[in-house]
């Protein structure tokens, strides 16, 4: 059977960059659905990727492994990857996975667009 | 530690759920007294444990059975959660289940690091039929510890 | 509907577990596609039911067993949530399992109506060899009565 | 073995009045705790009794039966209940049980108080 699956994803324009906002826990039913927006934001060629993860309460690594891969082709674009927002639980599995110095890490959408 | 499990969950490998038995699993923690980050932390173990069955025992077959056990006391008389995932999916050697070197920076690998990161014991044995069987236990810090943790999640 | 359940629990009949359990059902309920508010109202629901069968089934004896099992699909080829629950606890009348008259304002008796307030179908049975099994089923609305609901609840 | 049970009840004399105010789910592990909190604070005798319910995001039946005791009591002795603050999902549940019209239902602590 069909099930929905209820993470919801925009993505926006601002300037030169793409701010991409996932909604809802970011686990392995998810993750694919992620990998897909940031794909097809990355295919405009923005000079800039922000992902805004204020609404992700919950992330496990696979969703972890999703932003590595964008960061990975970002920079195989020369572009670049912002992420920004970072809910005290999402922040902790980055630190977990030693990853805080890796990503650009900005405190809100604001900071990442400047 | 031969009494039966408080809690004994059947799942098929499904991702979709994941999210409610890790919800179950941050609810039990917090009853048991654990703080809600270490209870968050807890349920993100369990949640790459599962994940891996999912991906690596059952190679993302959605058809596979998942065992989940909880006991609520780390061992006999000391306070703590024990929890044991088993499943019936293929077998490998334990001492094969590590992740990625953490600074070769590439996507996946984690999900090891993260359970040995937050869980007192996490070991991995074959069972005797097929699948493996991973036991994890984390002890209740003691009060003075779990305010501090509480602390520095605020 | 005899498929297998998606996910099969047995826990032991103490109050502590009631939380964990429920918010794997409002976990399950949501990723089916229940909006929050339903998925809430289906983890009272099973809250209800599983604490009547703590405080009848076992007369709150904590070491009784309770069976939740769930399917998802309210019947097969019908989006919802099919919920049962087993207990090896006492025997009753099916017909006997109702609330108290609304009216006639006390304590308790609000668990059985609330069930069925929430629940398409609401149905126990005396199982073969001891206790009961209760069968509760919940379509998933159309996707306007959904945002109906969700409109609600703003 | 004895596990802990980590609902938080405080209870505040404010005038004539006793506010109770729970934190966390009331469930059946729990209501007993709430029981013996209204207990205590209405032991004291006091003019009205407030429970501030703006900390309870989930109420069960065993939560709602053990403050419909409560109304009971504080009937008998001749004082008042007034219930504040409640969240959209333990208001529902007294929607279902049909006792919103039973009890004194404030939006607020002040509300309750005047
Ligand atoms: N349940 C399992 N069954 C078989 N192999 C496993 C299991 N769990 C982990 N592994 C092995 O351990 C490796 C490391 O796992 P992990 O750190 O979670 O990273 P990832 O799953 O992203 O590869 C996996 O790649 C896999 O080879
Ligand atoms: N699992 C059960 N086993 C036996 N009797 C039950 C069970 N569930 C409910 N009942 C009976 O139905 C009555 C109504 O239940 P309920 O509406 O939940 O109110 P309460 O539990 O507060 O009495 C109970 O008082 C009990 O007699």
């Amino acid at each position: 059977m069909d099930e929905p699956d209820d993470i919801q994803i925009s993505s926006e324009t601002i300037g030169a960059a793409v701010v991409v906002r996932p909604v809802g826990d970011i686990d392995l039913s998810r993750s694919p659905v992620l990998r897909e927006s940031i794909r097809s934001a990355l295919s405009d060629g923005p000079g800039r990727l922000v992902v805004d993860l204020a609404g992700v309460d919950y992330m496990d690594s696979s969703g972890v492994a999703t932003l590595v891969e964008a960061m990975q082709l970002t920079k195989r674009g020369g572009h670049d990857l912002v992420l920004c927002s970072l809910t005290d639980r999402v922040r902790s599995i980055f630190e977990i996975a030693r990853l805080e110095q890796v990503f650009r890490i900005e405190q809100d959408v604001d900071a990442a667009l400047a | 530690m031969n009494q039966p499990p408080a809690i004994d969950i059947s799942l098929r490998s499904k991702p979709i759920y994941l999210a409610g038995t890790r919800e179950l699993i941050v609810g039990i923690a917090k009853r048991l007294g654990f703080s809600d980050q270490l209870a968050a932390q807890i349920a993100l173990a369990s949640d790459e444990a599962l994940a891996n069955v999912i991906n690596h025992g059952y190679g993302r077959r959605e058809d596979g059975i998942i065992h989940v056990l909880l006991w609520p006391e780390a061992e006999p008389g000391v306070k703590g959660l024990r929890l044991v995932i088993e499943d019936e999916g293929v077998q490998i050697d334990p001492d094969k289940i590590c992740g990625r070197d953490l600074d070769d920076v590439k996507p996946g690998g984690l999900g090891v690091h993260i359970m040995r990161e937050v869980m007192d014991i996490v070991r991995y044995e074959r069972r005797d039929q097929a699948g493996m069987r991973l036991t994890m236990i984390k002890r209740l810090p003691a009060p003075e510890q779990k305010e501090a943790h509480e602390a520095r999640s605020a």
